[in-house]
């Protein structure tokens, strides 16, 4: 018996697999038994009512997707009637994603939207659309910093922000967002790109650019991943381009303590269902006890022996 | 909606061969490799597919789709599935059939599949049509592709004991599909098309109004074509008369998660205020009323 | 006819075509025609001798490749001597690429090999190997202003800043190097990634880190050649991702005045020539009588006509 | 070295069917779509293609290898080219031949190939190997894949007048490929195997030391393996015998360009500096005794 639980904070989950904010919705609960997961996490919310970008929203590449939604959003009381109500039927931890305009906001929402059942809330503050080219509160360490204070001051339920890879200086964000009181962060969302017709001279999405994501962006995200679970001590949750095992247990080894399946549950609902089987079976094959013991365990090439040689 | 289960989904079972049919039957859409029993070309740009469906595919409704996992090839890899409009169901046969146009990677890819082939298919998917029990008359235009999402409606709707008028629009008389399964079914058909000249919009309207004249129609349905929207939205207004529309959108997940395939909609008939609905969650099929033309 | 020339600054090529830096060298002379490209640009060269990263240097993905190759170099005086001789035995332009461990030695590099037969010097600020974690001049736009600035000052020859896709503020870098005299800007490098063989649990690369590149990386790399191109007055030369015409025409419409063409040259040492001509053949179908039309030719979507109704 | 040439390069003629072969007779090294012969199994490992080359692939030389760009498959993309040794060429058949373990992606694609499909080669690459005209006894020590790479020097030095000793050495006999191939050219081989027992290194020590002093051994190969290298290299030094290895290394370009193939080496014979070299462009083949065991 493998055991599967991974802490995150003060917060266990059954196993390390949880959706990613905005490719999870009510729907996947007539598709799988959505009380497998570790946890779920829902699309992200403003407090208020909005409707997105224009259409066309969606391009598609060989292994990688590129999608420009915004944050069509119902707004928090439909959130705290409607969506908590119906992930309570379910057994796994509720994480509620948000966003808004302005640090203050941020903290009033996370104060809103601590109800009973939301277990932990995801700071969406790299989300790429939102704001004009993408330049959101995640590129920055410090409004990185105040958006955690923000919330941490204004609720008791664990914060996860969610770090953008359009950021260079990642690590220096993550460590921000640590040392303003941050229980995990979520590295990453997606990158920002765009794509044009070459028929029609029209970008493929309305927007213009939008986020990409996929298994193309996995050596990006993950590479990402493993820079901050070197620099802090919170864990980190990992996620990009995830749609098997073998890229979850990547993510693990990189030191990743959970992880996040996105476009994937796209190709097959089954995704995450099948990922939870198949790094169980992993570690049976491997005698691995614990998923935990994964975590960090990436070795390293020894440098190259020059058999009493001096190198140069 | 909550799905009462114990089951837990074992995904090496779905994973494995399509000869094996796995017990989903606690919920009502589920991933399935269908096994493929043929998928021939109909004419020169359509093939129709027939899989054996599993349980909850086989209570699919007019109007709903599935989204279909499409094979790649060496130089093709389709990563997103694509939404197809079921055709034709038969519980007692076990089968599910499609009706589709070979015109990108992912058709092509469909087109590739040959008899005991998989099909990973997705579904039921979506809100099929509605149609109200005291409907007598149903009137159905169709032109391309509508046509697959439109014709199990016909069967549906004379079950219940209305008359199906459907007209079939095309670019040229052999690109007219589903006569015989339409009338096989009891609708009356009516065929015109670009070529010979009679498939113009104010020829088709000329048309409506005398076949409303005749036998009235209650219920109008249309499928794709922003004109043919046009026509039966001022139409609908002005005879009085409901109806429905199906509506296409580019898809991401087709299960209401991403929210890529939103189209602008009014609230309500003749409501100013516009907002995006999912077209795979919330549709595809519409009330005819607030579906906006582009 | 098509008119495929293509001006960047002073320098005139026949077309807008060639190699990027590090994926071409002298055994293309032996598969191809090189007579037939815009300009020739080599690999990057230090002033110094350098060996290089340790192998394993590659990781090959479905669609993208990691390297880890480093800055191997022979030196300036072998890259006067051999390369540039080699090279003015053929009529494209040739651009050399240089690095250096300061400013000052940008400077003194950039004079060296001004010699004739170079002309341009692309400045490779942004080598995502050389520097720990990929910190290099290029992440910040006041050490590009430097970099250009000294190197400016050092020749004549036109210099070509090349831009690092991992930096952030990549505007505000390709601005800082048009305002210390760029002569154009070429964007850009690679993306640092990472992967991890989870049966060895070794990292794929001896690096840990490398460069990915290829058609997966397009539509990140195409849309900060269009954040340039729309900020910048000098010529964008867009990188990243081109196989194709189809891929190079995406660059032009977005912006880029040329293109350079990387990892395909491995899959297919005739992609230039096939880019090349395909472009033509592009142009000669929509009756585009000089490539330069498709420069910045992109479209936008009309937003949604609401017929009457108010938009919300 | 510049190319002597007033000929354009027509990619559209490269990127046609394989059944035309374009003109490129002027570069010494071609992107050739070239046409399988035949792509049959020789074991439970290994397959063996013939292929039908251009005029630049019909000048390879023993050593040399070309970059083959494997099909891929609805799962599998190989994304770059294979290197792949020269296993056999002949000029009047106009064939060239590989000997190849299918082990990953890449292999797996390649052994898809039938007969009348195209493999887009790249080559012939590399430096191949250089044995002094004045060579009585060449010694070819081979384990493995190793085979296919040693194969073309029999005959070429036994086309200088050189005697042939290959000493082939496997798993088990069955994987012992060549034999007649090399007996045919008119070398000696003896084959050893682990199953048999006799494979081990001090075995293969003794048996050179044995054949040396029967035939003076003047030139000594290897490919491949780090146990074979040390012992070759330990035996060259002692004996005074000279030799080459190929070796290998993944690769991007094949054509010295890019730098991943690197590999260390000594300056010279038991020089303490080292420096890398590319295994594509300045090898395969390396001097032995400037080879790094690893
Ligand atoms: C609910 C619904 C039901 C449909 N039913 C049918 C049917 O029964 N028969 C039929 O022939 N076609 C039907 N279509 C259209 C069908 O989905 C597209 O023809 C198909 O996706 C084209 O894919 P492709 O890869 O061959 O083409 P490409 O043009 O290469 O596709 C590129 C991308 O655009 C998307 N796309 C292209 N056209 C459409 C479209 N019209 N609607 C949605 N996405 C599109 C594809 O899914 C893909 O992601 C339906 C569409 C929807 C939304
Ligand atoms: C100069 C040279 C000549 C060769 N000649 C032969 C030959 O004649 N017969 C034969 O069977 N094999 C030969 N090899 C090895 C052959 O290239 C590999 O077996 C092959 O690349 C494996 O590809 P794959 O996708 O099937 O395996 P995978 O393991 O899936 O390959 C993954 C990646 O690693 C690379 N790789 C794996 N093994 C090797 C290797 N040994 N050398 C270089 N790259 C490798 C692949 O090219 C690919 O990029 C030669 C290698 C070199 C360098
Ligand atoms: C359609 C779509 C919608 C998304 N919406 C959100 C969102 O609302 N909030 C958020 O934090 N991330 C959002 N993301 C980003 C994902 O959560 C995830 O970070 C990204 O897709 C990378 O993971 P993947 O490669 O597994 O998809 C969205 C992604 C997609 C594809
Ligand atoms: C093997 C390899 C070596 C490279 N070396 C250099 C280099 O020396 N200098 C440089 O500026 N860029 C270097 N690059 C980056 C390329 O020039 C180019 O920016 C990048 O590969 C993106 O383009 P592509 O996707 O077409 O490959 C190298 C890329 C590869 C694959
Ligand atoms: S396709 Fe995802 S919400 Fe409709
Ligand atoms: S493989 Fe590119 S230099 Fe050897």
């Amino acid at each position: 018996m493998v055991n599967t639980t991974v802490k995150i904070g003060s917060l266990e989950l059954a196993n390390p697999v949880m959706p990613a904010s905005g490719t999870f919705a009510e729907g996947m609960a007539q598709i799988i038994d959505i009380n497998r997961l570790g946890a779920i996490v829902t699309k992200t919310i403003t407090s208020d009512k909005r409707q997105g970008n224009p259409p066309p929203r969606i391009a598609e590449f060989r292994n990688s997707t590129l999608f420009s939604i915004g944050i069509p959003s119902k707004g928090a009381d439909y959130y705290i009637e409607e969506t908590v109500t119906f992930y309570r039927q379910y057994t796994p931890p509720l994480v509620a994603s948000i966003s808004a305009d302005s640090i203050d906001q941020f903290g009033e929402l996370a104060a809103k939207i601590s109800v009973p059942g939301v277990q932990a809330i995801e700071a969406n503050i790299s989300c790429p659309n939102l704001k004009k080219n993408g330049q959101a509160f995640g590129m920055d360490a410090e409004a990185t910093y105040q958006v955690v204070r923000a919330m941490k001051a204004a609720t008791q339920v664990p914060i996860w922000p969610k770090m953008t890879p359009n950021a260079a200086n990642i690590v220096e964000i993550a460590l921000a967002a640590q040392e303003a009181g941050a229980d995990a962060i979520v590295v990453s969302n997606a990158l920002l790109a765009m794509a044009i017709d070459v028929d029609t001279f029209l970008p493929k999405v309305a927007n213009v650019m939008g986020g990409i994501t996929g298994p193309a962006m996995k050596p990006i995200l993950l590479r990402m991943a493993h820079q901050c679970a070197q620099a802090v001590d919170i864990p980190v949750i990992g996620c990009g381009g995830i749609e098997s095992a073998e890229d979850a247990i990547e993510y693990l080894l990189a030191g990743a303590s959970a992880v996040q399946v996105g476009t994937a549950n796209f190709v097959s609902p089954n995704t995450m269902l099948q990922v939870i089987n198949d790094i169980i079976a992993f570690c049976e094959r491997r005698d691995i006890s614990h998923v935990s013991e994964l975590v960090g365990a990436m070795r390293h090439h020894e440098p190259i022996r020059f058999e009493g040689v001096n190198s140069f | 909606m909550k799905i009462e289960t114990t089951f837990i989904a074992d995904n090496s079972e779905w994973a494995s061969q399509c000869s094996r049919q796995p017990d989903k039957l606690h919920f009502p859409i589920t991933e399935n490799p269908a096994r493929i029993l043929s998928n021939a070309w109909v004419n020169a740009e359509y093939k129709h597919m027939v899989v054996a469906g599993d349980a909850a595919s086989l209570a699919a409704q007019p109007g709903q789709f599935f989204h279909l996992k499409c094979p790649g090839t060496e130089v093709d890899q389709p990563y997103l599935r694509r939404p197809m409009s079921l055709y034709g169901v038969n519980p007692s046969a076990g089968t599910v059939e499609f009706l589709y146009k070979v015109q990108g990677m992912g058709t092509r890819g469909l087109a590739t599949l040959a008899e005991g082939d998989c099909l990973d298919m997705l579904g039921p998917l979506g809100r099929g049509f509605e149609i109200p029990d005291t409907t007598r008359h149903v009137l159905m235009v169709a032109r391309g592709v509508g046509l697959a999402t439109l014709t199990p409606l016909a069967s549906a709707a004379i079950a219940l004991g209305a008359k199906v008028t459907a007209m079939l629009s095309a670019r040229s008389p052999e690109l007219i599909m589903s006569k015989e399964r339409l009338t096989g079914a009891g609708a009356d058909v009516i065929a015109v098309s670009d070529t010979e000249g009679n498939s113009a919009v104010p020829e088709l309207e000329a048309l409506i109004r005398r076949l409303h004249a005749q036998t009235p129609v209650d219920f109008m349905t249309t499928c794709g074509s922003n004109r043919l929207l046009k026509l039966l939205q001022s139409l609908s207004k002005e005879l009085g008369v409901t109806g429905q529309i199906a509506m296409e959108q580019h898809m991401g997940c087709a299960v209401g998660m991403c929210y890529a395939c939103v189209r602008p909609f009014r609230q309500s008939a003749d409501s100013e205020e516009l907002s995006y609905r999912r077209v795979c969650w919330d549709g595809p099929v519409f009330p005819l009323e607030e579906a906006l033309t582009w």
